[in-house]
C-alpha cells in the first residue's frame, strides 16, 4: 500500500464515516459503538502498516497544492513524533469506543456521541500530520470544537454548558487565534507555511531568531499550546471539561486533545528551542504550573477533578521538560518529555477508565463517599494500583522511569543555569513529584482501601464487564511492560520521536536501574516527603477550602467568571451607552464627521485654501427673496404648531421655487411648486390624526448647543459650496456642452432639463418613478402593518 | 424706461411678499396663515408674470399658470382641515 | 441582435419590468410566487453569465441609450460583477425562504414588487457608472428595504411599534447620509463638470498630476464616509442597524445583512480606490480607524443581546469593520481578503438570520431567555446554526476561517500589525457571543412555555433548502478556497488598476 | 406718437396700477383687524392687481404666447380666488376666530350656524 | 352628444390659452383632448339633460354682459376696499348676513357666491343645504339690505345669463 | 365635503387641471413641462376633487385602482426602455421622426413620449395611491 | 455664483440641522424638507455655466452647425470644449435635471417619513422622537 494514501485514509477515514455514523446507527442501533471503534482499530492499524518506515528514521511527506494563491498545500508530513502521537489518538481511540459500548447507556444519543468522538480522531490524526501550519490550525481547532461539543454532550446539564463553552473560549478562542496570528507571523517571517521547509533549513532558522518579530511569534504560538495543554492561566478549563462523559475525559482531556499543545510545542521545538525566550516561556510556565496544579489536585473531592488537575500538572512536567533545552545542550529534556507524554497517556487513560468504572458501579465520583472498595471490585483495584503507582513514580512501572529522567533533566538544566537555578529547579521538580505522589495515594486509598461508606454507596459493587476492564487492563498491561522493558518504548517510539523534534541522530537508552545517582536520592526524597504530605492531606484540602473562602477573588476562576460570566451585563451596559434610543445621538455622528471632513483638511493636513471670487452683485428683489427665505425657515423652526409650521414651510417652498426661477430653471419651479403643494397635503392629511402640538422645552445649553453645530455645519456647507461655485477646472469642460449642442440633433427636444431627463438620464428617470412606486407600496405596508387589530 | 420700471415692478414685489410673511407668521389665526399663504401664491404669480416678460421667456408663465392652479389646491386643502378637521 | 449583450443591463431591467407585473398580478398570488421564483433564477443565471463575460473578455461598459459617457454608463468589472452574483445568490436563497416564512397578505400585494426593485436597487448600484445615478439606486435600496422591514411576517413576533421605531431611524440617517451625499457630489459636479465615475476619476488623476487638484475636493470625499459608512453601518454611523436588522423579517434581515451593507463597503472600494486613487494615503487611515472602532463596537455590543437577531444584527457591525480593515490597507492581498471577507459575511450571515428565522418561525418569539434545549426537538436548525456560528466566528473547515485567515495573512503580510492585533482580539468576543446564542438557543433545559402558543409553524422543505444551500457553499469555499481566492486577487488587482476602469468607458472616441 | 408707444404707456400704467393694487391688497393683509377684513383686502384687491398686471402683459405683447398666457391666468385667478376666499372665511368662522372687532352689527350665520345644531 | 361636442369646443378654446398659440392646429387638438378629459370625467356632470346649441349661443351676449358688469362692480370694490385699507383709521363694521336666493342651479349659485365675493365688501361664507341661503360676511353690515340689493341687481344678470 | 360652491367650482377646475396636467405632458419635450409635472398636476386635480367632494362621495363618480395606474406605468416606462433594445439599440435609446398630420401640420414625434407617458402614470397612481390610502385610514 | 444665495443656502442648511436635531418628530420632518430644499438649490447653484436664458432652446427645429467636440487624452482635454468664441447663452441644463429627479425622490420619501411619523403616533401616542427607545441597547 502507498504509505501517503494509507496516512490520508487513516486522517479521511474517520471523518467519512463520522458523517455516515447517524444513517448507520438506524441500521445497527446501538452497536453503532463497536462500528466506530473498528474505524478507530483500522485507522491504528493503517499507521501500523507505516510506522516500519517511521521507526527506520525516514519521514514521509506528500503534498498536493490546495490553495496556490496564497501559499498553502495540503500535504502530509508524518515521523516519529506525529506518528507517536497518532497511535495514542487511534489507539486510545478504539479503547475508548470499545469501553464506551458498556459505559453510555443505550437511552443516549449515541450516534452524536460516536460521531463526535470519530470527528475528534480524524482531526486529532490530521493535526499531528499536517505538513503546513494553515493545515495543522485547521485540525487544530476542530480538535478544539469536537472538544467542546463532547464535553457538551449532555447538553441540557448547565455544569456542561458552562464547561463546554469555558474549553472553546480558551483552546479554541484564546488558544486558536493566538497560534493562527503566530502562524501567519511565522510565514511572514519565512515566507512559508510549509513545517517541513523550516525545519530543514538552518538559514530560515537563524532568520527567525533574529527577526524582529521572534518574540511574539514565538509568545503567540506558546499561548495557542499553553491554552491548549491546559498550562499557565488556561488551565481552569480542564476542571470544567470533566462534565464530559468520563471516556471522553480520558480520550480528550488526559490522553490526546491536551497533548496537542505538547506536540506543537514539539514541533516548533527545533525553530524557537535554545533561546532565553523559550526557556522561560516553556520552561517556567511548565514549573509553576505543576506546582500550582498539584497543589490544587490535593483539595479535590471529585475523583475526575482530581485527575483533571494531575493532567495539568503532568502536562507541565512535559511542558516544563520541552522548556529545557538550552544553547549548549539542544536535546535536553527531549527524551525524558517524549517519553512522559507517552507515559502519561497510558497511565492517565487506566485511570480514567478506572474512575468511570467506579463512578458507573458506585453512582458516585465523590472521593469521600467512596471506600473500601477493593473487596468488591478487585480486579479494577489492581489496575487502578498499576496507574496510581505509576504516576506517583513506583518502580517498576513506566512512571517511574520518566521521572527519574525528569529529575535528572531539571538537576542538568539547573546546573547549566548557575546559582541559584541549580538548586531551585530540582526542588520545584521534587515537590511537583511529592504532591503527584501525595493525591496518585489518594486515589488508590480514597476508593479502594479503607472502610466501606455504605450510607453513600450501593448494596452491590462489583466488578464489570471484560468490555470495561479489557481496555483499561491493556492500557494496564502496557504500563508495566514499558517499566519493566523500557527499551522496547525507547527504541520503536521514543527514538523515532525525539528524531522528529531533535532532527539529529541521537542513541537513547533507559532502564530501571542506574545507580545511585542524585534522581534516584531525589526519588527517594519525594517517597519520603510524599507519606508526610499524604498524613497531612486533610489539613491541606481544608486549608485549601478556608483560603478559598476567605479570598474568593485569588483564583482564575473567579476572574474567568467576572469577564465571561457578567459578560452579557457588561457588554449590555457598553452597547446601552451607544444605542441610547433617541434618534439625536445618532444624528451628531453624521454631524459631526461632515463638520471634521472639512476640519480635518485644514488643520491636520493643513491644505492650502486657493484664493476665490466673491459675486455680491445681486438684484435686490433676489436678495429680499433672501431674506424671506431664511426669515420663513425660522420661523416654520420655532412655530410650536404644526400647521402653522407646515404653512410657514409650504411658504418656503413657493419662495424656493422664486429661486429656481431667478436660477432660470422653470422646469424646476414648477417641480418644486408641485411637490411642495403635494408635500403640504400630505403634511396636513398627517397632522390632522396628530396632536396639532408637541412642545418641545429645549434647554438653555441644549439650545445653544444646537445653534452652535447648525452654525458649524452652515458654515461648513459654505465654504464647501464657495469653492464648488467657482467653476470647472481648467483644460475641462462640463459634459452639459453636449447635452445643450446635441440634444435637437439626437432627441429632436428643446427642453434640454426634460431632454436629459427623458433621453440622455433616462435611467434617473426610470430610478426615479420607481421611488414613487416604492413609496406608494411602502405606505401600504405601513398603514397595513397593524396586523389584524384594526 | 419700460427696463427700469420692470426691475422695480420686480422689486416692489418682492417687497410686496414681505407682509405677506408678516401675516403668515404672526397669525394669530390659522385662518390668517392661509390667507397669507394664499396671497402670497398670487404675488408669486404676479412676479412670475413680469419676470417673464423681463426674461423675455414664455417659461415662466407655464410656471405662474400651475402655480395658480397649484396654489388654490393647497388653500383649499388647509381651508377644508381648519373646517372640518380633515382633509380628503 | 445579440440579447446576451445586454445582459448587464438586464439585471436591472428585469426587475423593474417584473416589480410592475406583480403589481398588476396581485390578484394571483400562485403566479407572482412562481413568477418570482422564475426570475430569481433568470437573473441568478444572468449574473453568472456576466460575470463570466468580465472574467473572460475584461470591463464591460454599457452606456444606456447609446449617449456615451454623457449618458448613463453601467459598467460590469470584477468587482461589480462578483457583487451582482453574490446578491443574486443570497437574493435567490432568501425569495425561496420568504415564500412559506412571509404572511400570505403581506406577499400577495407588495411583497414581490418591493423584493424585486430591492434586487434592482443592488445590481443598479453595484453596477452604476454615474454617481447621480448610484444616488437615485441608494433611494431606491433605502425604501425598497423600508416597505420589506415593515412586511407581515407569520408569526407576529415583532411588534408594529419596533417596526415603525426601526424604520424611522434607519430612515432618517439614510436620509441625511443621501443628503450629503447630494452635496458632495454637487462639490464634484460643480468642480469636475461630470458625473461619470470614470470620468472623474480621469480628471482628478491630470489635476494629481499637475498639482491643481482643488483642496475642497479632499473634504468633498470625506463626506462619502458618511455616505457609504452610513450604509455600510461603520461606527458612528452604525445605529440604524441594530434596530432595524433584527426587527426585519428574516429573510429580509438575511438581505439587509448579508448584502444591503455590502453596498457601503462597495461604495467604499469604488469611490476611494478609482476616483481618488490617487489621494489614497489620506484616507487609508480613517478607514482602518474606523474599521477598528467598528470591529470593537458590534463585537462588544453582540455580547450584551439577549434578542437572537439582535445579536446577529451587532454582529454584521463588527464584521464589516474587518472589511474595512481590509479595505484601509489597501494591497492586493487585503483588498482581495476584504472581498473573500465580504463574501463570507453576506453568506454566513444570511443563512444565520434564516436559521433564527426557521427557530423564530417555530417557537415564536426571538428571545433567547425564553428559549432553550432546542437541539432535541431541532437538531436540523441547531447544526445549520453551527455551521453558521463556526462560519462566523472564524473557524475551519467553513468559509469563515478562509475569510478570517487572509485577512489576518494579509494584514500580517503588509505590516498592520496593531490593526490585526485588534482585530484578532475582538475576534473572540464573535467566537464567545455566537457560542453563546447557541448553546442558549440549543442547550440546556427545554423552556415548557415555548411550545403551547397557537402559532407554531412548521419550517417547509422550501424554507430548509435554501440553509441546505447556503451550507453547501460555506463548506465547498472553506475546503477548497483556491477559485475564490483567485478570483479575489484578480479583482483587487483590478481595484488598483483604475485605468482599465477608465479605457472601458473613455475609450477616445465621442459620439 | 407710434401705437407701439401709446401701448407702451398703456400697458405700464395697467402694470403700475396693479402693482399698486396688489401691494395695497397686502398692506390690507397686515392692517385689517381680522382674517375676514383680510380676506376682503386679498381677495378683491390683489386679485384685481393681479389681473391687471397680466392685461398689462397682454398688452404689450398682444397675441404672443406671454400674453396669451397672462389673459388665461387671469382668468384663473378670478375664478379661484373668490372660492380661496369662501373656503378660508367658511373655515375662519367655524375655527371660531372673533371678529377682532366687536362691533360686529349682525351676525345671522352664526345664528344659522346654531340652528342647525 | 351636444355637451360633449360643447365642452370640446370649450377645451379647444382653453388649450389655445394654456398653450398660448391661438391656431386651428391648436385648437382641434384641444378638442379632441377635451373630448377624451370629459369621457373620462364624465361621472361628475349630468349629461342626461338635453341642451341645445341654440341656446347656449344665444346666451352668449347675456354672459358677456354680465361679465362687463361683474368687472365694473369689481373695479368699483377695489376702489371702496382700497380706501378703507389707506384711509388712516379703520372705518369698518363688519357681520355676517343672509341672502335669499332666487336662482336655483347649481351653477347659477355658484356664479352669484363668487360674484358677491368678488363685489364690494363682501365674501360668501356659506350656502344653506337646502340651498335657498346665502350667508355672506360683509366689511360693512350695517345695512344688510342694502348689500342685499345690490346683490339682487346682480343676480338678475345671473339668472339671465347661467339659468 | 365642502358647500355646493366649492364642488361647482371644483368641476370646472378639476377638468382644467386634468387640461393642463396633459398640456405639460405632451410640450415636455419642448417647454416646461413632462411626465413628472404632468402626473403631478393630474394628481392635483384629483385630490382637488377629493377634497372638495370628499373619498366617499368622490368614488361614487369613479374609483380606479391606483395602484394599476403606478404598476402599468413602470411596465410602460420600462417597456419603453426594452424595446429600445428589441430595436436593435442600447436600453433607453429614443429617437424621434418629424410626421405630416393633415391639419395639425408637421408634428415633432419622439419615442420619448411613451417613457413620459410611464413616468407621467407612476406619478398619477402612486401619489393618488398614498393619498387616497391615507385618506381613507 | 450669487455669494449671497450660496448664503441663503448655508444659513437653510444650518436650520434644517437644527431642526433635525429636535425631538418633534414633526420638526425633523420639517427639518428634512428644509435640508432638502437647501441642497437642491446647492445643486443648481454649481451650474456649469450662467447663461441668460432658461435651457430650453427656443430657436429652430434644427440645430445649429456642429462644434467640434474633442475628447483627446493625450492633450489633456478629456470633454467636449466649445470654442471659446461660442458663448453659451443657457443656463446648465445638467443640474436642473440632476435638482428635478432629487425634488421627485425625496418628495416621495416625505410622503413615506411622513405617514411613517403617523403610524410612529399610532404606536406611541407621542410625536416626541426621544419616547422612540423601545430598541435601545
Ligand atoms: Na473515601
Ligand atoms: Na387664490
Amino acid at each position: 500500500m502507498n504509505l501517503p494514501v494509507a496516512v490520508v485514509l487513516a486522517i479521511f477515514l474517520p471523518f467519512f464515516f463520522a458523517i455516515l455514523v447517524p444513517y448507520l446507527e438506524r441500521i445497527v442501533k446501538h452497536n453503532i459503538g463497536w462500528f466506530s471503534a473498528l474505524i478507530g482499530l483500522i485507522s491504528f492499524l493503517l499507521l501500523v502498516l507505516i510506522s516500519p518506515e517511521i521507526i527506520r528514521g525516514e519521514v514521509i511527506h506528500y503534498s498536493v497544492s490546495w490553495i496556490p494563491s496564497v501559499g498553502v498545500d495540503f500535504g502530509i508530513y508524518v515521523d516519529g513524533l506525529s506518528l507517536l502521537i497518532a497511535f495514542l489518538a487511534s489507539g486510545i481511540g478504539f479503547l475508548i469506543m470499545a469501553y464506551s459500548t458498556e459505559y453510555m447507556s443505550h437511552r443516549e444519543d449515541l450516534a452524536r456521541y460516536y460521531q463526535y468522538i470519530l470527528l475528534f480522531m480524524g482531526s486529532m490524526i490530521g493535526m499531528v500530520f499536517a505538513s503546513n501550519t494553515i493545515q495543522l490550525f485547521i485540525f487544530w481547532e476542530l480538535t478544539s470544537i469536537t472538544s467542546f461539543l463532547l464535553i457538551g454532550f449532555w447538553r441540557n446539564k448547565p455544569q456542561s454548558v458552562y464547561g463546554a463553552k469555558k474549553s472553546l473560549i480558551l483552546t479554541a478562542g484564546f488558544g486558536g487565534l493566538a497560534l493562527l496570528t503566530g502562524i501567519l507571523l511565522l510565514r511572514a517571517i519565512t515566507g512559508t507555511f510549509d513545517i517541513p521547509t523550516i525545519l530543514a533549513d538552518e538559514s530560515l532558522k537563524v532568520l527567525i531568531k533574529e527577526h524582529d518579530l521572534f518574540l511574539g511569534t514565538l509568545f503567540l504560538i506558546f499561548i495557542g499550546a499553553a491554552a491548549k495543554s491546559a498550562q499557565g492561566p488556561f488551565y481552569i478549563w480542564l476542571p470544567n471539561a470533566m462534565e464530559a462523559p468520563t471516556p471522553v475525559s480520558a480520550f480528550l482531556h488526559s490522553a490526546t486533545m491536551v497533548k496537542a499543545g505538547l506536540y506543537l510545542i514539539g514541533r516548533v521545538h527545533p525553530i524557537f528551542s535554545g533561546t532565553e525566550a523559550w526557556l522561560i516561556m516553556v520552561a517556567g510556565t511548565g514549573l509553576v504550573t505543576m506546582v500550582v496544579a498539584g497543589f490544587l489536585a490535593l483539595r479535590q473531592t471529585d475523583i475526575k477533578g482530581l485527575l483533571a488537575y494531575s493532567t495539568i500538572s503532568q502536562l507541565a512536567y512535559i511542558m516544563a521538560m520541552y522548556g529545557y533545552t538550552t544553547y549548549q545542550d539542544p536535546s535536553l529534556g527531549v527524551v525524558a518529555a517524549t517519553y512522559h507524554l507517552l507515559n502519561h497517556a497510558t497511565f492517565k487513560a487506566t485511570l480514567f477508565l478506572i474512575v468511570g468504572i467506579v463512578a458507573h458501579e458506585a453512582a458516585t465520583r465523590d472521593i469521600k463517599k467512596l471506600g473500601g472498595l477493593r473487596k468488591e471490585m478487585p480486579i479494577t483495584f489492581v489496575i487502578a494500583t498499576i496507574g496510581a503507582l505509576s504516576m506517583a513514580g513506583v518502580p517498576p512501572l513506566n512512571g517511574f522511569l520518566s521521572k527519574e529522567m525528569f529529575y535528572e533533566a531539571s538537576v542538568d538544566i539547573g546546573a547549566s543555569l548557575g546559582q541559584p537555578y541549580n538548586l531551585l529547579i530540582p526542588m520545584i521538580a521534587v515537590i511537583a513529584g511529592v504532591l503527584t505522589f501525595a493525591y496518585s495515594i489518594k486515589i488508590i486509598d480514597g476508593i479502594f482501601l479503607g472502610k466501606r461508606n455504605d450510607e453513600h454507596l450501593p448494596k452491590k459493587v462489583h466488578d464489570p464487564s471484560i468490555i470495561m476492564l479489557g481496555p483499561a487492563a491493556i492500557l494496564a498491561f502496557i504500563v508495566v511492560l514499558f517499566g519493566i522493558f523500557p527499551s522496547i518504548p525507547m527504541s520503536f517510539i521514543i527514538e523515532p520521536a525525539v528524531s522528529g523534534i531533535i532532527l539529529e541522530d541521537i542513541s537513547i537508552y533507559a532502564s530501571l536501574w542506574h545507580g545511585f545517582t542524585v534522581e534516584l536520592l531525589m526519588t527517594v526524597v519525594t517517597f519520603g516527603l510524599g507519606i508526610i504530605i499524604y498524613k497531612k492531606y486533610d489539613a491541606i484540602a481544608n486549608w485549601q477550602d478556608e483560603f478559598n473562602k476567605k479570598h474568593p477573588t485569588f483564583s482564575l476562576n473567579y476572574y474567568y467568571d467576572e469577564i465571561f460570566g457578567n459578560a452579557t451585563e457588561n457588554a449590555k451596559k457598553i452597547s446601552l451607552k451607544f444605542q441610547v434610543g433617541p434618534i439625536r445621538a445618532y444624528l451628531f455622528p453624521i454631524v459631526l464627521i461632515a463638520i471634521l471632513s472639512v476640519l480635518f483638511p485644514i488643520i491636520i493636513l493643513s491644505v492650502e485654501l486657493t484664493p476665490i471670487t466673491f459675486n455680491f452683485e445681486t438684484p435686490p428683489y433676489e436678495l429680499i427673496v433672501f431674506i424671506l427665505i431664511i426669515t420663513t425657515a425660522v420661523m416654520a423652526a420655532i412655530i410650536p404648531s404644526y400647521l402653522p409650521a407646515v404653512i410657514a414651510v409650504s411658504a418656503l417652498g413657493f419662495l424656493i421655487g422664486i429661486v429656481f426661477i431667478f436660477l432660470l430653471a422653470p422646469d424646476l419651479a414648477i417641480t418644486q411648486i408641485l411637490a411642495e403643494t403635494l408635500t403640504t397635503i400630505i403634511f396636513v392629511l398627517v397632522i390632522s390624526k396628530v396632536p396639532q402640538t408637541f412642545k418641545e422645552k429645549i434647554p438653555r445649553n441644549i439650545l445653544y448647543r444646537d445653534i452652535l453645530i447648525s452654525l458649524t455645519v452652515a458654515s461648513t456647507v459654505f465654504l464647501i459650496m464657495l469653492y464648488a461655485t467657482q467653476g470647472i477646472i481648467e483644460p475641462f469642460e462640463s459634459v452639459s456642452h453636449y447635452f445643450l449642442e446635441k440634444s435637437i440633433l439626437l432627441t429632436g427636444g428643446h427642453n434640454i432639463v426634460n431632454v436629459i431627463l427623458v433621453d440622455f438620464r433616462s435611467l434617473d428617470t426610470l430610478g426615479e418613478i420607481v421611488v414613487i412606486f416604492l413609496a406608494a407600496l411602502g405606505v401600504y405596508n405601513l398603514l397595513h402593518s397593524r396586523g389584524e387589530r384594526k | 424706461m419700460s427696463s427700469i420700471l420692470l426691475s422695480f415692478a420686480l422689486t416692489f414685489m418682492a417687497f410686496t411678499l414681505v407682509p405677506c410673511i408678516y401675516r403668515l407668521i404672526k397669525g394669530p389665526t390659522l385662518s390668517d396663515r392661509v390667507v397669507a399663504l394664499d396671497a402670497m401664491a398670487m404675488v408669486i404669480v404676479v412676479i412670475l408674470g413680469v419676470y417673464s416678460y423681463v426674461r423675455d421667456s414664455v417659461f415662466f408663465m407655464d410656471v405662474a399658470l400651475v402655480l395658480a392652479i397649484i396654489a388654490f389646491v393647497g388653500t383649499i386643502a388647509i381651508a377644508k382641515y381648519i373646517d372640518k378637521g380633515v382633509v380628503f | 441582435m445579440n440579447i446576451l449583450e445586454h445582459t448587464i443591463v438586464f439585471m436591472i431591467a428585469i426587475p423593474f419590468l417584473v416589480a410592475s407585473l406583480m403589481i398588476l398580478t396581485r390578484p394571483f398570488p400562485e403566479i407572482q410566487k412562481k413568477l418570482n421564483v422564475l426570475v430569481s433564477i433568470v437573473l441568478l443565471i444572468l449574473s453568472v453569465y456576466l460575470f463570466s463575460q468580465v472574467w473572460q473578455n475584461g470591463i464591460i461598459a454599457y452606456d444606456i441609450g447609446d449617449w456615451g459617457k454623457y449618458g448613463i454608463v453601467l459598467v460590469a468589472d470584477l468587482l461589480s460583477a462578483s457583487m451582482v452574483l453574490l446578491s443574486s445568490i443570497i437574493t435567490f436563497l432568501a425569495l425561496l425562504f420568504s415564500l412559506d416564512y412571509i404572511d400570505d397578505k403581506s406577499q400577495n400585494t407588495t411583497y414581490h414588487s418591493l423584493y424585486n426593485l430591492l434586487i434592482a436597487g443592488l445590481n443598479g448600484t453595484f453596477l452604476t457608472g454615474d454617481l447621480f445615478n448610484l444616488f437615485v439606486f441608494f433611494e431606491i435600496l433605502l425604501i425598497a428595504s423600508c416597505g420589506l422591514l415593515i412586511a407581515n411576517e407569520k408569526v407576529e413576533i415583532t411588534p408594529s411599534s419596533h417596526k415603525m421605531e426601526a424604520v424611522y431611524k434607519y430612515l432618517i440617517l439614510n436620509i441625511i447620509a443621501t443628503l450629503f451625499m447630494l452635496v458632495a457630489i454637487a462639490s464634484l459636479y460643480g468642480t469636475l463638470g461630470t458625473l461619470n465615475m470614470a470620468d472623474m476619476a480621469l480628471r482628478i488623476g491630470y489635476m494629481n498630476e499637475n498639482g491643481t487638484l482643488p483642496w475642497h475636493l479632499i473634504p468633498t470625499a470625506l463626506l462619502f464616509i458618511v455616505v457609504f459608512g452610513n450604509k455600510a453601518a461603520i461606527f458612528p454611523l452604525h445605529f440604524w442597524l441594530p434596530d432595524a436588522h433584527p426587527t426585519a423579517p428574516s429573510p429580509i434581515s438575511a438581505i439587509l445583512s448579508g448584502i444591503l451593507i455590502k453596498v457601503g463597503a462597495y461604495g467604499f472600494i469604488r469611490f476611494y480606490y478609482l476616483i481618488f486613487e490617487g489621494n489614497l494615503e489620506i484616507f487609508q487611515p480613517i478607514i482602518i480607524f474606523l474599521g477598528l472602532a467598528t470591529i470593537i463596537i458590534g463585537s462588544i455590543s453582540a455580547v450584551g443581546q439577549d434578542d437572537i437577531k439582535k445579536v446577529l444584527a451587532y454582529h454584521s457591525i463588527g464584521q464589516i469593520g474587518y472589511v474595512f480593515i481590509g479595505i484601509g490597507m489597501g494591497t492586493v492581498y487585503a483588498l482581495a481578503a476584504a472581498l473573500i471577507y465580504l463574501i463570507n459575511h453576506a453568506i454566513s450571515k444570511s443563512m444565520l438570520f434564516l436559521v433564527s428565522g426557521c427557530i423564530v418561525h417555530k417557537i415564536g418569539t426571538r428571545d433567547m431567555r425564553k428559549i432553550g434545549g432546542l437541539s432535541s426537538t431541532e437538531p436540523f436548525l441547531g447544526l445549520m446554526f453551527l455551521v453558521g456560528i463556526m462560519s462566523i466566528s472564524g473557524l475551519p473547515p467553513t468559509s469563515g476561517f478562509i475569510a478570517k485567515f487572509v485577512l489576518f495573512d494579509a494584514g500580517i503580510s503588509g505590516g498592520f500589525y496593531i490593526p490585526i492585533l485588534i482585530a484578532v482580539i475582538f475576534s473572540l468576543f464573535t467566537l464567545f457571543s455566537m457560542f453563546k446564542s447557541w448553546q442558549r438557543i440549543f442547550w440546556g433545559e427545554i423552556k415548557d412555555n415555548i411550545f403551547e402558543k397557537e402559532n407554531i409553524h412548521q419550517n417547509s422543505k422550501t424554507m430548509l433548502s435554501s440553509l441546505v444551500i447556503m451550507t453547501v457553499i460555506i463548506f465547498v469555499i472553506g475546503l477548497y478556497a483556491e477559485p475564490l481566492i483567485a478570483i479575489t486577487l484578480e479583482t483587487a488587482e483590478q481595484i488598483l488598476d483604475p485605468q482599465l476602469y477608465i479605457d472601458a468607458i473613455i475609450p477616445g472616441e465621442v459620439r | 406718437m407710434s401705437l407701439q408707444f401709446v401701448i407702451d404707456i398703456l400697458s405700464d400704467l395697467i402694470l403700475l396700477i396693479g402693482l399698486f393694487f396688489v401691494f395695497l391688497g397686502m398692506v390690507g393683509l397686515i392692517r385689517m383687524p381680522d382674517v375676514y377684513n383680510r380676506l376682503h383686502t386679498t381677495t378683491k384687491i390683489g386679485t384685481l392687481g393681479a389681473f391687471g398686471v397680466m392685461i398689462s402683459l397682454f398688452v404689450r405683447v398682444g397675441f404672443e404666447p406671454i400674453g396669451i398666457k397672462a389673459l388665461t391666468l387671469g382668468l384663473f385667478l378670478m375664478l379661484t380666488a373668490p372660492i380661496a376666499a369662501h373656503m378660508i372665511g367658511r373655515a375662519a368662522f367655524h375655527h371660531g376666530s372673533s371678529y377682532g372687532i366687536d362691533n360686529a352689527v349682525i351676525d345671522d350665520y352664526k345664528e344659522a350656524c346654531e340652528r342647525l345644531k | 352628444m351636444k355637451r360633449y361636442l360643447i365642452f370640446s369646443v370649450l377645451f379647444g378654446a382653453l388649450w389655445c390659452g394654456v398653450h398660448g398659440i391661438i391656431d386651428i392646429q391648436n385648437f382641434l387638438f384641444g378638442m379632441l383632448l377635451g373630448f377624451f378629459v370629459i369621457v373620462l370625467l364624465k361621472n361628475l356632470y349630468s349629461f342626461e339633460e338635453d341642451v341645445s346649441f341654440i341656446k347656449v349661443i344665444n346666451k352668449i351676449p347675456k354672459k358677456i354682459l354680465f361679465f362687463i358688469v361683474l368687472t365694473i362692480e369689481v373695479i368699483k370694490a377695489n376702489i371702496i376696499l382700497a380706501k378703507i385699507v389707506l384711509s388712516p383709521r379703520l372705518n369698518i363694521t363688519p357681520g355676517t348676513i343672509e341672502y335669499h336666493l332666487n336662482v336655483k342651479t347649481d351653477t347659477g349659485i355658484t356664479v352669484i357666491a363668487n360674484t358677491i365675493s368678488l363685489t364690494p365688501g363682501t365674501i360668501t361664507l356659506d350656502v344653506s343645504t337646502d340651498k335657498s341661503m346665502l350667508y355672506i360676511h360683509s366689511i360693512q353690515a350695517d345695512e344688510p339690505s342694502k348689500i342685499c340689493g345690490n346683490i339682487q341687481k346682480l343676480e338678475k344678470y345671473v339668472l339671465e345669463a347661467f339659468e | 365635503m365642502t358647500t355646493l360652491i366649492t364642488q361647482t367650482i371644483a368641476k370646472v377646475v378639476v377638468p382644467l387641471c386634468v387640461f393642463l396636467s396633459i398640456s405639460l405632458l405632451l410640450t415636455g419635450h419642448d417647454q416646461p413641462g413632462g411626465g413628472f409635472i404632468g402626473g403631478v398636476m393630474f394628481a392635483t386635480a384629483i385630490s382637488l376633487l377629493y377634497i372638495s367632494f370628499g373619498l366617499d362621495d368622490s368614488k361614487k363618480f369613479f374609483n380606479p385602482d391606483w395602484s394599476l395606474y403606478f404598476g402599468f406605468g413602470l411596465l410602460l416606462a420600462t417597456a419603453a426602455g426594452i424595446g429600445s433594445i428589441i430595436a436593435g439599440y442600447n436600453l433607453l435609446r429614443t429617437d424621434y421622426t418629424y410626421l405630416q398630420l393633415p391639419l395639425f401640420g408637421e408634428v415633432e414625434l419622439s419615442s420619448a413620449i411613451v417613457f413620459d407617458i410611464g413616468v407621467y402614470l407612476v406619478v398619477i397612481g402612486g401619489l393618488l395611491f398614498i393619498f387616497k390610502k391615507m385618506g381613507e385610514d | 455664483m450669487d455669494t449671497f444665495l450660496l448664503l441663503t443656502i448655508s444659513i437653510l442648511f444650518g436650520i434644517g440641522t437644527f431642526l433635525i436635531l429636535r425631538r418633534d418628530i414633526i420638526k425633523m420632518i420639517i427639518g428634512v424638507v428644509i435640508l432638502c430644499h437647501s441642497v437642491h438649490m446647492m445643486i443648481v447653484s454649481v451650474g456649469a455655466f450662467d447663461g441668460i436664458k432658461a435651457p430650453i432652446i427656443e430657436s429652430s427645429k434644427y440645430p445649429q452647425p456642429e462644434y467640434i467636440f474633442k475628447d483627446s487624452i493625450s492633450e489633456g482635454i478629456f470633454a467636449p470644449v466649445v470654442p471659446e468664441s461660442v458663448s453659451v447663452i443657457y443656463m446648465d441644463p445638467l443640474v436642473q435635471a440632476l435638482v428635478l429627479t432629487a425634488i421627485v425622490i425625496n418628495l416621495a420619501i416625505t410622503a413615506f417619513l411622513l405617514i411613517l411619523a403617523y403610524r410612529i403616533y399610532e404606536e406611541y401616542g407621542t410625536m416626541d422622537a426621544d419616547e422612540l427607545r423601545r430598541l435601545r441597547g
